[in-house]
């Protein structure tokens, strides 16, 4: 690896779509200097997630933050990547419906058509498995390919419910006085959310390396989810634009992502658990074809 | 011809200008004169002295200050005007025989007598087998023999020619001449053409007038009566040269 | 004058080859498969990064069968027939008017060009937020990428109508509906479908953009779903029949072109 | 000859008015404005659907006071003015050469056409992947847009450098260099400085599709970030900013054109 | 003129075809003419026999199949040859003074020089004051002179002119003739000038050479003998109306 003048280990991360306050943690290591403590020296980069995937399974980069099933779809294609450490502790997905709509539960969702950005990514996938988990069939409902627009669709009607982010679509809804009922898909089946990935190369060459970004990164978890108010004005230096007509939503965002992050170390078998069952799930609805051994999937062997 | 020739154009006092941002430019004013029936004039004048301006006044294509023209009745209804321009004017999407056939499209005439009265035109001009042809694969003296159909085809009373051989070489130019001199004869029209050439006015014209820039209007009404039928021997006789050296004269004012 | 006699001499073989239109592009095709091949085969780089011709060309044959392939090209297609029709007969229709009011076009001008140079991927989801997720939306970005080309196309068009065409038609006492008709169509019709040439080749980036943005069917889609199955060699049949979608589209409105044109002398591009 | 007086007459004031180049325009902009508030007050659209001028202007003010409106306007302008850049001077150069070497250029122009017809949007994602998502890619993405328009059209210029010129220049014994550099450049300034004026307007469609994909920096990423704070008066800043990038672009090549072809006569569109 | 005069170009039994695709196109054949030191020649020949095709062939800018042409020294070099197209053929992104200083240039001479010399040629050709126009601010037979003061910058020996009147109307097209001969008078050139007109050639020219298509090559010399200086008048005159008579018969053979 590349050094610096000061002898660290200089590193790209790579985060998904542009700076947003829920990589608080990862703003907050490089201000606390927690990557720094460990001799790395992190760049960030943005972009598309699955171009991002291809970037870290070629060894071009070394570390990104992806969701579960990005992980297992890819290593389907033969892209040697692994998650080395959870960072959320259930999936943060869920549909999401005016109240007035009075669909409160997965069957209410019967005869509804559902917006959603694509037919691809954590919020189709999130949607399937809600839909598989409540016995829900595909002439059940009417998924609608709405891009982002989530919010606007749902408000102005032209869909009944939405797939969300937990964290942030929802208190949005709620921001803007809308009353509304959440169907969250982690209250249904246990799944794998993002995680840190790299690849089999890194782990295998350089593993030291590995071991240094997973201590800082779990260090950063923590210290953020105590300290979210500092978190948040360290992240306003990365996130463009909090000012102060979207700041009590921004951090109201912020608090409920701490929410969903896995602050206590769960059980080998829990894991194992979420990553079957998101593996099931990708067979089910035909995004995989074949089983794939969990173990060379995810590892724990880097955690503090 | 008669003693007492009958008029088929009057032109009194006539007086043009066009608006511009900076002024009126005034072009034309105090032009006299008559052409008789079928009578062959020409034109000459200076560039720019408004040749052209007069023929597109008279052809009602812009409008006049003052002044009149008048179109005496032939068989008692208005006479039909055609216009020849400097340059060809074809439309370049229509086959030879469609921008013959085009001023009869728009007073929808019926298509067999279109087809009837192009045909005789194209005959007329000798533009046989080329009917089907396109404006650019034809050859100058070509496209504007098509001039002259098209505005043949709607049997006009009087016909204006706007420098109608402008851009044809010399050669090309002498035997438009000598066509358009036959095709004259043989359908006997009042003709007015604008042309830069003295020989040319002479080997054609029954009359030459000569236009002076504003405010002067015609200032020679020159006959000229050299034998009809003409042929090209002519353009070496002393009496053609005299009548051009007339014309020169009258140029260089 | 000038006699032409059959003593040709005999060109070189090279020259005698070039000389056949479908020679050269096909070279030109073996070429760029066989660089591709050698890109795949010296460069190592993984299938989901650079996929080699004979797995796209597999990916091709699987989707051509299963019937994916026409499932979403022919809704691309859809799209873009509808916002080709709609964008270039609105333009047409809004450039003959604006032409005959000089005041509304230089009214409108600034629109015209502010509106040519929005970035449609910039709007694309304002769009889909006003309009709904639909088919409309897709169509009505594709028709405005479209749109503007021609309008300005038919705007130049209608100023390059010889002015003494006009004085001819006037001197036949033409009527407007006439002069419309039989000189300004056909007139300004070279460069309006100059205009549509280009129209044509946007359209296609303005139906994609719309699929980009959020759609469940079309080629915009399938790119997506292959990127997001990490299925590269999925991506490159997508983009390759967008770019035989285009070259086609293309190819027609040249032939029309030709066809409507056919008194004009023509160029090679 | 024809003589010029000064009594000219009054023209009703409806003309005097519209004489004034700025006039128009600016009544355009009034109008604008004016419907889009009247839209505001009529359809009590929630703000994050369609803000009104006032809160968007309020909105412009606040990012260029805290910097966030240039740190990003400028990044955008760097990928533009860089892409621009290479992507003009490759093309001019591949163009020359390609000019000059007819069987290369027949080789190749299945290419050039089939490529001017693959919707960037859509060979953006294999850029990033190949190229990783740093400002290289975009500068590509942006190069390539304008790449092409401006090959062809180098192309097209160099046909149409008139015989007669070349004739004169070697009846003068002129050199191959002398030819390029006081005939063949000159005379295809035209066409080629067209040519850029088209590519400087797709190119900020490169810019923004590279930077839509995700970045941290850029107008392209002030509409996401916008988008996804549901700051709609934002994006429509951003689209703004970029509507007026675009028209700034496409006035400097015009008015580098006029400058460079002074000796042409100009028509205004 | 000396009893013997030294000739100043020398062309024998020249042959030029053009390699077409689909033939050999044979264009000039047993073309033998030679011209005498500061001699005027007018070419004149049916449109097509192949006129600028011997000019581009005697300036260099196209290979002869068979045949000879020789330019003998002058002052113990070879002579510099000038060319004028029928079109004015300025460069349209280049100044009126710029145009006449390009072939100065293009040979690598010091400004200081090609300045004093763009002078020199603007005043003989009489276009002060326009130095900095723009070739489409000139009439078309201001751009002529230009043409003509580009060829003359450099001071050839001879002067080969491809009808460069040849879109001129009539009056600027006789203005510029004499404009032609008075510089000529002044420098001194072995001319040859290739015409449409007839009266412009027995005009200008002390020798007419009459020009028939493959393959007969050069059917007519025929000297002038009018008077010279020569003015207007002469146009009308009976030895020019029968020089003019003589050359149309051959031509229309
Ligand atoms: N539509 C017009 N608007 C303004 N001025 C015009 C218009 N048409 C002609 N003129 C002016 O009127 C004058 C006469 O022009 P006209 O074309 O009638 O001359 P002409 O005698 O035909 O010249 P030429 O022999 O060169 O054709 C010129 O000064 C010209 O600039
Ligand atoms: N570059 C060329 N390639 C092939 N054929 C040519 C070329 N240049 C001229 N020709 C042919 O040579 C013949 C003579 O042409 P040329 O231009 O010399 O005639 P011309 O006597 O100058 O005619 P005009 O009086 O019309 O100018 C014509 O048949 C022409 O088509
Ligand atoms: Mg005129
Ligand atoms: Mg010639």
């Amino acid at each position: 690896q590349p050094t610096n003048g000061d002898g660290l280990e200089k590193i790209t991360f790579n985060l998904t779509y542009i700076p947003n306050i829920q990589f608080a943690p990862v703003y907050v290591a490089l201000e606390k200097g927690f990557f720094a403590e460990e001799g790395l020296q992190v760049d960030l980069a943005y972009g598309n997630e699955a171009d991002m995937v291809a970037l870290v399974g070629s060894n071009h980069q070394q570390f990104m933050v992806a969701s579960g099933e990005q992980v297992l779809l890819s290593r389907e294609q033969g892209l040697p990547v692994v998650s080395v450490a959870a960072w959320y502790k259930d999936y943060p997905v869920g549909v999401a419906a005016l109240k007035e709509s009075e669909i409160s539960t997965p069957s209410d969702l019967v005869g509804k058509e559902i917006g959603l950005p694509g037919l691809y990514g954590a919020n189709y996938i999130g949607m399937e498995a809600l839909a598989a988990e409540t016995g829900l069939g595909d002439d059940d409902y009417k998924l609608v390919s709405i891009g982002f627009t989530q919010v606007e669709s749902l408000v102005s009607g032209t869909v009944d419910a939405v797939v969300v982010y937990l964290a942030n679509e929802p208190v949005q809804l709620r921001a803007r006085g809308y009353e509304i009922n959440v169907i969250a898909v982690q209250d249904y089946i246990d799944l794998v959310g993002n995680c840190i990935v790299s690849n089999e190369i890194t782990i295998e060459n350089n593993p030291e390396l590995v071991r240094k970004m997973v201590r800082a990164f779990r260090k950063a978890v923590e210290y953020t989810a105590a300290n979210p108010e500092e978190a948040w004005t360290i992240s306003q230096k990365y996130v463009d634009n909090l000012t102060d007509e979207v700041a009590p939503i921004q951090k109201e965002v912020l608090r409920e992502s701490i929410n969903h992050w896995q602050l206590t170390p769960e059980t080998k078998a829990e894991q194992d658990l979420r990553w079957t069952n998101m593996m099931n799930l990708l067979i089910k609805i035909g995004l995989m074809q074949n089983q794939l051994d969990i173990q060379e999937i995810y590892t724990n062997e880097f955690l503090p | 011809m008669n003693s007492y020739p009958e008029n088929s154009l009057v032109v009194q006092d006539l007086k043009v200008s066009f608006q511009e941002t900076d002024g009126l430019l005034q072009v034309l004013d105090n032009v006299c004169f008559s052409l008789q029936k079928n009578e062959f004039a020409c034109l000459i004048g200076p560039s720019g002295s408004g040749k052209s301006t007069l023929l597109r006044a008279l052809a009602g294509l812009i409008p006049y200050e003052s002044g009149s023209i008048e179109f005496p009745e032939v068989h008692g209804r208005k006479p039909r005007t055609g216009l020849v321009f400097q340059k060809a004017n074809l439309m370049p999407w229509r086959t030879l025989e469609e921008n013959i056939a085009l001023p009869l499209q728009l007073a929808h005439t019926p298509q067999a007598e279109i087809n009837k009265k192009v045909k005789e035109m194209v005959e007329l001009t000798g533009l046989q087998g080329f009917e089907k042809s396109w404006p650019h694969e034809l050859s100058g003296g070509m496209a504007q023999r098509v001039a002259i159909a098209r505005s043949l085809v709607q049997d006009p009373d009087i016909l204006f020619l706007d420098e109608p051989f402008g851009s044809l070489d010399e050669l090309t130019r002498e035997r438009m001449s000598e066509e358009l001199l036959r095709i004259w004869n043989e359908k006997r029209k009042t003709i007015l053409m604008v042309t830069h050439s003295i020989p040319e006015a002479v080997f054609l014209a029954d009359r030459v007038l000569v236009l002076a820039g504003f405010p002067q209007g015609i200032v020679l009404d020159l006959p000229i009566d050299l034998p009809r039928p003409r042929d090209d021997e002519l353009r070496y006789t002393p009496q053609f040269a005299q009548a051009a050296a007339t014309l020169h004269e009258h140029l260089k004012l | 004058m000038a006699i032409r006699t059959s003593t040709q001499q005999e060109s070189p073989i090279w020259q005698r080859v070039t000389r056949q239109r479908w020679i050269l592009p096909l070279i030109s095709l073996v070429l760029f498969l066989g660089i591709w091949q050698a890109l795949y085969l010296l460069l190592h780089l993984p299938t989901f990064i650079l996929p080699s011709p004979a797995i796209v060309w597999a990916k091709f044959l699987q989707v051509l069968t299963n019937g994916i392939w026409w499932h979403n090209t022919s809704y691309t297609l859809l799209e873009l027939s509808l916002g080709l029709f709609f964008g270039a007969v609105t333009a047409s229709i809004l450039g003959y008017i604006l032409s005959k009011t000089p005041t509304l076009e230089k009214l409108l001008s600034p629109f015209l060009v502010g509106s040519q140079s929005v970035p449609v991927v910039a709007i694309a989801p304002l769009i889909i937020i006003w309009f709904g997720p639909g088919l409309f939306s897709k169509v009505l970005i594709c028709a405005l990428t479209v749109f503007f080309p021609v309008l300005v196309n038919v705007l130049v068009g209608m100023r390059q109508v010889s002015q003494d065409l006009r004085e001819l038609m006037d001197s036949f006492k033409a009527s407007k509906w006439q002069i419309l008709r039989h000189l300004e169509i056909p007139a300004s019709l070279p460069v309006l479908l100059g205009g549509l040439r280009v129209g044509a080749t946007l359209s296609i980036i303005g139906a994609i953009v719309g699929e980009l943005v959020g759609s469940d069917r079309g080629l915009g889609y399938l790119i997506n779903l292959g990127r997001g199955q990490y299925d590269t060699a999925l991506v490159f049949v997508a983009v390759f029949s967008l770019i035989f979608l285009a070259a086609s589209l293309y190819s027609i409105v040249l032939f029309l072109e030709r066809r409507a044109l056919k008194w004009q002398t023509w160029q090679e591009i």
